[in-house]
């Protein structure tokens, strides 16, 4: 753990009590699986410049809720899943969508996750969206590959992943399911309702705070009375996991071994990610979020970034030359500095190609607004 | 016993729901009950009785207190492909699930442009009459009629309660099921139940009793109020032609329509608060398509706009009586 | 500047709110706002901008994002004297603290005998149109007026944001007080507004436009939709009555009735999904006390019984249109 | 501590770790204090045998759920609050409303709670209930006396103690607030809204959680992952404190380390005060309750009479003859079973006259039914 993680250093009682097993799934990591996480950090990242850049110049509607500076827990948290284990991101996880499942392919029709066309689909409203851009953003989903459609209700969405994870037990199956959720999210009643039921039955649900320190413009001891919001956990004697948001491999590890505990019928866990909200709230906040929050807890927040820490550890293990870490550097800097030549190519290309769908594709037609209020038998 | 017996035996309402749900549970190993204290227990009212012996703790669950994960896990599960029967152990307490179901399970087919069915009947005992005062006498269905994506249900006997909720089991859409908790163990209304596939399909209203002077909306409990008000309604030679919906959400409005045709006078009867009511949707649907079809104004009979207040002679003021129904009616009919 | 300069200055719909808010925040040393992101970020639109620097953090309480305890906290509150402003950051989470207001808040004058008044004010962001999905753009007073104990008010311009909230905020019951989120900044509603004691009673409906042909009931954005009919109703020489009832509960009949009195036929317009919604209220009462009057049956135009869709052509689809007013009104009158 | 009390040895954290305040005020008490605990005790007692009695003769209407072997529970809390104090009592805690602030005289018409003959007069559905008996049993409360009116929503009326702490806070008033939940209401959303808001804002909020093994027909492992409910105060740092709720010394002590801390704006703590249910749910749920619990779980669960505990510390500490002790013996025995010669003369007179008054009252007229949905300026 290099030093900067020290943040980590401190875990809740359960982790120590629990159980022995390894809290360093990374080494079992070959080194093409570290390219390739690298690879979906840059892709999280160009995702995020491209919406921002598209949203400052009108071309998109709604609300974009940045991912920037987060991407690492979201890499971090799916890259060892498996096919068959379900997932329920929030607003600020639109890459997530696409994530899931990608070690199986990015191209790969049959992996269970979304394609970044359909997700640029849906951020373009348009018909190809896997909703038929019914519903804004993030509140996609699909059955077939194991992603929960979420309402804008926050924390709503931890008993219907405890509801998926209670049938994973009934039809004795060792599926996970992982829910996002921000630290603000964690004040209310499903919050505690989703974890209760789930801890009571030992269920295979994992709940991931994105910590980053603001909900909207509430700072986050406004929203939890603890020192570290993983100290939730303890009110279910559930593990609460503390990792370093900004170091996709601490992330990653602390995500594997509450995956496997549940795996092993062991029982939920929650899983703190420390991070830091780059931008406002949504992009409409952009210019408050300067205002409520001083510029200089800005620059602290975003002087790890999560690509930047990643490269420094491929280095230091000689997973990378510092020459290769040098070819495409998007991380610590804004995004509206930050240009196509800072990416590697399958990266641009993977989201030029998505967007240029999104954009040809057409709007869903009007007559379809009165369809689906229930279900159809004909489909 | 044998087989044949069984068949010929009365029910009440309580024990056709007790025996939906077994039978149902029986024939599908996809169906799952959750609730506060249906298992151990067997349901505060028993509807439950007997099912976690038969089927065991992980299709029948003993919730803890918490109607809102109750609801969101129900939806979780039916995204697995499972069938989910809530119980709320009043319906009063409907309201905090209410996120979830408003929100998020009516919704849901909608926002997944029909991709997601999620067939889950949440149910439990509803209405007034018994003393429970506000929070054991609620008939809060219309919440849930104005929240698109629900279907609502609400059966006035033994054959009904069971082949309603059977079909609202096998319903694709989310369903709200409202029991009438003073019919459960109602002596005079017990019925025998065909055997079998015996289903009655959501959408269609029943007449319970044929007339040629007023028509009588109504449904649940209220039924046998209008039924008792149209006997002295006879008495003083006005024949009433009593419908009982039976569901709420889908309406089957082209039997109110004939019925209309043949009085062209109406009332409608139901139990929960006035403003907002189910009853004044039936007034303003009535109004829109039976203007020329009518020779008096509708009049609705429903609960005053207050909570139900525990003591006897206040729940009594506020609800709707046999009396309050004869008197509305002979108004429409003298008009 | 000086106070007259500032009395002669055209607001809008958001900044009437906001004077409202720091008026009677600075009048009443008990009245507490509480909310998410009230304080520190003066809330999502900028309604509660300025009150956190001036009143303090007890007064102007940042919530944890927990609608159930923030209205359950606003019920203590008022148990012990202070009055309390509830912003939901957008009405549609008001489905999260509805336990509390419905059973709890609501009902407390009735339980207690008129013991206890809960003088709370629950307000905040609703209706569409702007491109918000099923979760930004509700216009839910439907279920509240249907709760016995609320008044729910939605005012439509800047000087009845202004008089309604204060009036509000100083009337003893719970309101449930719908913003229309679209009018917060528009432009060509923007009035001056009396300084001073400015308050528009509860119960009081306005009408915004005269006419003798056909009368119109609506409240608030609907009410910029309905005049923008009128105007071409008016082309074509039919002559609008365009009420604004301002308040949904209280309701105020007789100007209603009195309107119906002198045009016998009538429209009512709301934004609201349509079965329950409060138009069919509206024409339930309207077809119990105008039998005689009508002579046309009576037609609503609301949204369709959907959720409110998110991109824009399916949004427009289910939203009522001033074509669609236009075309009802007409078809009134011609029938 | 006698060896009875030996369930409380184990404490959360939080305690041992905040301060060092006394846990032992019941020093503090003067003999006449104990006959007084002693004397409530026997009041609440007969209250509910009184009631058990009533409802099997069919005279009273709604459930009554009983309070017997939880006496202890409610006048440990009591005992040491100010007169300033507020409560929140839910449906088993019928005997707390007119034990609050029942030592400032038990006719005292001033003390700030209720007398025995408003809440008879409630039970009995009577004008004179302090609510005209428009909401049934223990949904009565008095701003005057500081009792919250609360629903049956359980759990519900956490956030709204929560609020009148808030007001504390707000008026500089040292007053704390104590709300009593059973076990099973710890799952709802409301429990973890409310507390959590009040533990950001140190609110001066006392949860008593009544752990009497069972909701309803739902033992507490099906309601509660913790191995004990008290340590759920865990997942908002506050202490959760465990009292030997058959052991009304333990109870008060306990309570009164919590208040103090309210008090000087430390914030709020949970109490989990184990006991028993000695009966059904509610009256109707009576013979079931000895179907789903085994015989042996309701007799060890019955074991401990909250009365016999008391007095035999009474009699060791030697603040009690044996003889006066043996007086009255209304404790281990069936409600049924006790007749008026087991309790001292005071408190049947004292229970008498208020059921007198109660039956003899007139019920509210049927006109009031419409009143006071909207307030009456008139009032
Ligand atoms: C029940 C509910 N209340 C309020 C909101 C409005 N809202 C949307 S995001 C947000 C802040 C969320 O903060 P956090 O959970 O920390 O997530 P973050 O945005 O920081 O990732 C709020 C209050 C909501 N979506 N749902
Ligand atoms: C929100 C809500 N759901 C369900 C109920 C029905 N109900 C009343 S009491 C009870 C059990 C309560 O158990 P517990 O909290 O342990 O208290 P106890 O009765 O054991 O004292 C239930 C489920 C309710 N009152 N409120
Ligand atoms: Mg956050
Ligand atoms: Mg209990």
């Amino acid at each position: 753990m290099n030093s900067e993680s020290s943040v980590v250093a401190k875990q809740t009682d359960a982790v120590s009590d629990t159980e022995s097993q390894s809290l360093r799934t990374r080494d079992q990591l070959a080194p093409a699986d570290h390219l390739e996480i690298l690879r979906q950090l840059y892709l999280a990242r160009y995702f995020d410049v491209r919406l921002i850049k598209e949203k400052r110049r009108g071309r998109l509607r709604g609300t974009l809720y940045s991912s920037h500076n987060q991407e690492a827990i979201l890499v971090g948290t799916l890259f060892g899943l498996r096919p068959d284990d379900w997932i329920s991101p929030i607003h600020r996880d639109m890459p997530a969508f696409f994530l899931k499942d990608m070690r199986s392919g990015w191209n790969n029709p049959d992996r269970k996750g979304m394609s970044v066309a359909e997700v640029c689909a849906q951020v373009w409203g348009k018909e190809a969206s896997p909703i038929r851009a019914r519903d804004n953003w993030s509140h996609i989903g699909s059955l077939d590959k194991g992603i929960i459609y979420s309402t804008s209700m926050l924390a709503a969405t931890i008993p219907v992943a405890a509801g998926v994870a209670f049938a994973f037990k009934l039809d004795g199956q060792d599926s996970v399911v992982l829910t996002y959720n921000g630290e603000g999210a964690t004040a209310r009643g499903d919050f505690h309702e989703g974890i209760n039921f789930a801890a009571i039955h030992k269920l295979p649900l994992i709940t991931i705070i994105e910590n980053n320190q603001w909900a909207y413009g509430t700072p986050v001891e406004l929203e939890c009375p603890t020192e570290d919001v993983a100290d939730r956990a303890k009110g279910y004697d559930i593990p609460g996991l503390i990792a370093d948001g900004q170091d996709v491999l601490d992330v990653y590890d602390k995500t594997m071994w509450a995956v496997e505990r549940a795996r092993r019928g062991r029982g939920p866990s929650i899983i703190e990610c420390k991070t830091f909200r780059a931008y406002g709230h949504g992009d409409h906040d952009d210019d408050r979020a300067m205002r409520y929050r001083d510029a200089e807890e800005i620059e602290r927040g975003r002087s790890r970034d999560p690509i930047s820490v990643y490269k420094r550890y491929l280095v230091e293990a000689q997973l990378l030359s510092a020459e290769e870490a040098d070819r495409h550097t998007p991380e610590n800097r804004d995004a509206l500095q930050v240009t196509d030549d800072d990416f590697p190519p399958e990266v641009i290309a993977a989201l030029k190609e998505a967007v240029e769908f999104a954009v040809s594709s057409p709007l869903p037609e009007a007559e379809e607004a009165f369809r689906w209020v229930f279900a159809e038998d004909a489909e | 016993m044998s087989a044949a017996a069984a068949q010929a035996q009365a029910k009440n309402y309580l024990t056709a729901l007790k025996d939906a749900l077994h039978e149902e549970m029986e024939r599908d190993p996809n169906l799952v009950c959750m609730g506060e204290d249906i298992g151990i227990l067997g349901g505060a009212f028993g509807v439950t009785e007997g099912l976690l012996d038969r089927f065991g703790p992980l299709r029948v669950v003993d919730m803890p207190i918490s109607e809102s994960a109750i609801v969101g896990a129900a939806i979780g599960l039916a995204m697995r492909g499972k069938r989910v029967v809530v119980e709320m152990q009043f319906i009063d307490f409907i309201s905090c699930g209410f996120d979830q179901i408003v929100n998020n399970a009516a919704t849901m087919c909608y926002r997944s442009a029909g991709k997601v069915n999620l067939p889950i009947v949440i149910r439990g005992p509803s209405g007034g009459y018994g003393g429970g005062g506000p929070y054991h006498s609620q008939q809060n269905e219309a919440w849930f009629a104005h929240s698109p994506g629900l279907k609502v249900v609400c059966p006035s006997t033994p054959s009904d309660a069971k082949g309603l909720l059977r079909a609202s089991i096998r319903d694709p859409n989310p369903v709200v099921f409202y029991e009438v908790k003073e019919l459960y163990r109602k002596r005079d209304i017990v019925e025998e139940i065909p055997d079998g596939e015996f289903l009655v399909p959501l959408g269609h209203a029943t007449i319970r009793r044929e007339g040629s002077d007023v028509t009588v909306v109504t449904y649940g409990n209220m039924v046998h109020f209008c039924l008792k008000a149209a006997e002295r309604l006879a008495e003083q030679d006005v024949q009433a032609e009593v419908i009982d919906i039976r569901t709420i959400v889908p309406l089957d409005e082209e039997t109110i329509r004939t019925s209309i045709e043949k009085t062209n006078r109406v009332v409608v009867v139901n139990e929960a608060s006035r403003t907002c009511g189910f009853a004044g949707e039936l007034l303003a649907r009535i109004s829109e398509f039976g203007f020329e079809l009518l020779d008096a104004p509708p009049v609705r009979v429903t609960r005053a706009d207050t909570p139900v207040p525990w003591v006897k002679p206040l729940e009594s003021a506020v609800l709707p009586s046999v009396d309050g129904i004869f008197e509305a009616a002979m108004k429409v009919v003298r008009y």
